[in-house]
């Protein structure tokens, strides 16, 4: 039953995301970007996690694609679509690529950290104690991970302070 | 049942496109978005690590990660948008002075 | 000391100013308007109205024809409040012909003319209130002024130009209904005005956009020559009814309303107590009505004597002035129409200056312009 | 299985038929509304009392030329009102109408409903972009700035009431209110998430983005024919995903006395439309810098006290 939604959405996101690397408009490439986004959702819900396949869609299609299609279209599409899209080291960075493919792919064919069935199975009844994927993500961001959370929030207030002073033209 | 292997083989190949896509392309906003790509390789990496290991610490991550990503949206953007307006282009060669 | 060394000055990229057009294809401009409004982001910089979309040379038109004949065309200037212009027209060339014209007519010229008054008052709100997006204003207003059309109807047999007046009076007495329906109209008048008052008068979001917006202080508007309601409402109490009385204006007791701070929100209150005051001289004209002729005798050729003659009414909108020079024939030489609509239109870059975009439609709403006028 | 699938889709056809239906008589019923309130009897040419108005207007619009401006980038053109129109009927598919009766009972219900409507937006700036107008570009940058800012309202106030339900699950969300709705609990969230789905759905006092008085007329000035009514369609179909979500979290959704609970849903989404459009015929429009003052200093800090003050009452009691 999973297979062909792992086929659609998997091909979709593979996809999708080469369309974003190739396109020489911008607002076509953020659209395809927002396909991307939706298909990684997908295929969170896939794998367990819905409170984040919400919040992919939420935070980042809702949000932060907004932002980047927002600043698109503040500037001049056209002009830039007339400028050099490319780098000259098409070459270069397909070889660069095609070693960090093979990388993954050793390390995937290899194994090494696959985790033994029964400690997986263990942890997994401990999560299933908390109810929902919600529950356990909510008791689990708030105990254990307290502190980084509180970090966080600090680096979106400074990001929020930096981008202001950024970009308002007089404060 | 699809194994994690698979998610973890798609989101090495979103990732390899996503560098590439930051080493090739010229446009600043593309290579946001090239690295945008590479983020959410690394999310569903973490996610399909977590329901493997049938615990929350890769969703944990993923959420930093967001959150992270939503950080270097806003001030990127609005880097380019201040860049943008003072010179008309969003090329990264051009872009090369470090003082105006 | 050292001199400092002269720091190169830091470059700040200068954003252009964006020149929006408004109309003269825009709901919100009353007609063939043309604002080009210079914004700094959101900010009007500067305003530039262009008119004469609407230009028929009424004023020449009028030198081609004689007296009596250009009656008519004055209906078409402020075509919303036709029977004042037909006032201002007729007393000029009455008060160039040196006519008596029977108290009666004057009797009946100001009720149809505080008519004329309430009626373009109420098309004012109506439009003035759509603009700021309260729709059902708008179509309360209409369905009192449908009822105005309608005494128009009965006593001049038209409903929007209705010529209602000829030099030296007033051409047919209208029927006694039509008397009998003024008083029920300003009766039940004043109870719908509540519906309008309840919809905007203490309403938030009304007062929002419209207080302190646009504000227009006494020395401008008395410096741009502004007059009528956004005079009043700026602090001003002048009101030709009062300052020069024409007609039957002596007779009758009514107050005039002023503004305090000039914004769009004054103007909309003293409008909304002229409308009040209106009644109240219609009230008043009908209660103690003369009997007797309405017409003077007028000659068949009105030939009036060589001279000129300036002479003004408070139109709805304004000081409605007609300026005449007759050289002795039976066609003025000259016809010049002082506009209260054109005269306002000027306050408009000062209005807007400064202020925000958004309120740029309120504000050209507030001064209640016709085209018609403006343009002639 | 196969059997699942058909169920599935059988459910989807009949809600989606049944909203798009509503959705056109909306208009209708606005229409009539407010005629009536405003002194006049509204649409009466086309079938008794006006009834066939809707499909006159649709029949109209889908007959009309189809312009698409030279300027206009076609592809992101064409998507748009489709991107404006689908997100909001994708939401009813985890809308409860009544017990049992919903086409996916998702775990994260309520989160997806803000998640997948703030979607919508895109259509808009995708709109006001497409266009190739400056007109067009600002109107959609504004409407698109206003339903970004009142979206966090939106969904802060939906907050309440989801920690006293303690799920996200729309079905249970209803469940929790057998006892008492919602709404008696959190009259101030209530408050704040329908003027928020006012300014979501772009309706007046916050219908700037499509107020043709106004200098710039708004994101859908170039479109036209069939493209223009997904966009008005889209309108409506927004302002009955406000008030369904409104009725599911507030008002208890399909709970009711006696008659069985789809018929208390679809009354409660009625007399939240009604109040919407009663809303129309009664204010006049913020200006810009006063809908976005209202949003972030007054709801903002209203919604954010509303949850210290739901948490703090819960830990109390």
């Amino acid at each position: 039953m999973e297979w062909p939604f792992f086929i659609i959405f998997g091909l979709g996101m593979l996809i999708s995301s080469l369309l974003v690397i190739t396109r020489r408009n911008v607002v076509h490439a953020a659209l395809y970007l927002l396909l991307t986004l939706f298909c990684a959702a997908a295929l969170y819900v896939m794998l367990e996690a819905e409170f984040l396949a919400a919040i992919q869609v939420l935070i980042y299609a809702g949000a932060i694609m907004m932002l980047y299609v927002f600043v698109i279209m503040l500037i001049n599409v056209r002009e830039s679509m007339a400028e050099r899209q490319w780098q000259r080291q098409k070459v270069a960075a397909g070889v660069i690529g095609a070693l960090l493919a093979a990388e993954f792919f050793v390390i995937l064919i290899k194994g090494i950290w696959v985790p033994s069935a029964k400690t997986a199975e263990a942890a997994k009844a401990a999560l299933n104690a908390y109810g929902g994927n919600t529950e356990a993500f909510g008791v689990t961001l708030y105990t254990e991970f307290l502190f980084p959370f509180e970090v966080v929030s600090l680096l979106l207030l400074a990001a929020m302070i930096g981008a202001i002073v950024i970009a308002k033209r007089e404060i | 049942m699809v194994p994690g292997e698979y998610y973890l083989a798609l989101a090495g190949l979103v990732f390899v496109i996503g560098g590439i896509g930051v080493l090739t392309r010229r446009n600043v906003i593309m290579i946001l978005m090239s690295i945008e790509l590479m983020l959410n390789a690394v999310n569903l990496t973490f996610i399909a690590f977590a329901k493997m290991h049938g615990n929350m610490m890769g969703q944990m991550f993923v959420i930093f990660v967001i959150t992270v990503a939503a950080v270097e949206a806003a001030v990127g953007l609005a880097l380019i948008i201040s860049l943008n307006r003072r010179k008309a282009t969003l090329n990264v060669d051009e872009i090369n002075i470090l003082k105006w | 000391m050292v001199q400092a060394s002269p720091q190169p000055e830091r470059i700040v990229p200068q954003t252009e100013e964006l020149v929006v057009n408004m109309g003269p294809q825009h709901p919100s401009t009353h007609g063939v308007l043309r604002v080009i409004l210079q914004l700094d982001g959101e900010i009007v910089r500067h305003t530039e109205c262009e008119i004469g979309y609407l230009h028929r040379g009424v004023e020449k038109i009028g030198e081609n024809l004689n007296y009596g004949q250009f009656v008519p065309y004055t209906d078409r200037t402020d075509y919303v409040a036709s029977p004042s212009n037909n006032l201002g027209y007729v007393e000029a060339v009455e008060k160039l012909l040196e006519l008596d014209v029977p108290i009666r007519a004057h009797y009946i010229r100001v009720i149809t003319a505080e008519l004329a008054r309430i009626s373009s008052h109420l098309l004012w709100l109506g439009t003035h209130a759509l603009d700021i997006g309260a729709m059902t204003v708008f179509l309360y207003c209409f369905r009192d002024r449908e009822k105005i059309l309608d005494l128009f109807e009965v006593a001049y047999g038209a409903r929007l130009t209705v010529h209602s007046f000829r030099v030296g009076g007033v051409y047919e007495d209208p029927a006694q209904q039509f008397f009998l329906d003024c008083e029920r109209f300003v009766r039940e008048f004043p109870r719908a005005m509540y519906d309008y008052e309840d919809l905007l008068t203490e309403n938030r979001i009304w007062k929002a956009r419209t207080r302190g917006v646009a504000t227009l202080s006494a020395e401008d508007a008395i410096d741009l020559g502004a007059s009528g309601p956004i005079l009043r409402a700026s602090g001003v109490a002048f009101d030709v009814r009062k300052a020069e009385p024409y007609a039957a204006y002596d007779d009758f007791d009514f107050t005039v309303p002023v503004g305090k701070n000039g914004d769009i929100y004054d103007r909309y209150l003293v409008r909304l107590e002229e409308m009040r005051q209106s009644c109240y001289i219609i009230e008043q004209a009908v209660a103690d009505l003369p009997t007797g002729k309405t017409m003077a005798r007028v000659p068949r050729t009105m030939k009036p004597k060589e001279g000129d003659v300036y002479h003004r009414i408070e139109g709805p909108k304004g000081e409605l002035g007609y300026y005449l020079v007759s050289d002795g024939t039976d066609r003025p030489f000259r016809l010049r129409i002082r506009p209260p609509s054109f005269v306002n239109l000027q306050t408009l870059p000062l209005l807007l200056k400064d202020q925000l975009v958004a309120d740029a439609v309120a504000a050209i709403g507030s001064i209640d312009i016709v085209l018609g006028e403006v343009d002639r | 299985m196969v059997l699942e699938v058909l169920f599935a889709l059988i459910k989807i056809v009949i809600v989606w038929g049944t909203v798009s239906l509503l959705v056109a008589y909306m208009t209708y019923f606005e229409r009539k509304l407010i005629g009536h309130m405003q002194v006049r009897l509204g649409p009466m040419r086309v079938g008794p009392h006006g009834l066939l108005q809707p499909i006159a207007d649709g029949l109209k619009l889908f007959l009309k030329e189809d312009i698409i401006p030279r300027e206009a980038d076609k592809a992101v053109f064409i998507l748009a009102p489709l991107f404006a129109l689908i997100p909001a009927f994708v939401v009813y598919s985890v809308i409860p109408i009544s017990s049992g009766f919903v086409i996916a009972n998702l775990n994260i219900g309520l989160l997806f409903v803000v998640g997948v409507s703030s979607l919508g937006i895109f259509g808009i700036v995708m709109a006001g972009w497409a266009s190739g107008s400056k007109y067009s570009m600002l109107g959609g940058f504004r409407s698109a700035a206003q339903m970004i800012s009142y979206e966090i309202f939106l969904g802060f106030a939906l907050v309440g009431p989801l920690m006293l339900a303690g799920s996200l699950n729309m079905l249970d969300i209803v469940e929790a209110q057998k006892e008492t709705w919602f709404i008696v609990y959190q009259p101030l969230a209530f408050v704040l998430f329908f003027i928020a789905g006012l300014a979501e759905t772009n309706r007046i006092p916050f219908d700037l983005p499509e107020a043709e008085t106004e200098l710039v007329a708004g994101f859908h000035t170039e479109y036209s024919g069939m493209k223009f009514a997904f966009f008005f369609l889209a309108e409506y179909a927004n302002m009955m995903v406000v008030c369904s979500i409104a009725a599911v979290v507030f008002f208890g959704g399909y709970l009711g006395p006696g008659a069985p609970g789809a018929h208390w849903f679809i009354l409660k989404v009625f007399i939240g439309m009604f109040f919407m459009m009663w809303l129309r015929a009664t204010l006049p429009r913020l200006r810009y810098d006063q809908l976005m003052g209202l949003g972030w200093k007054l709801m903002f800090p209203l919604a954010l006290a509303n949850i210290f003050l739901t948490g703090l009452l819960m830990y109390l009691v």
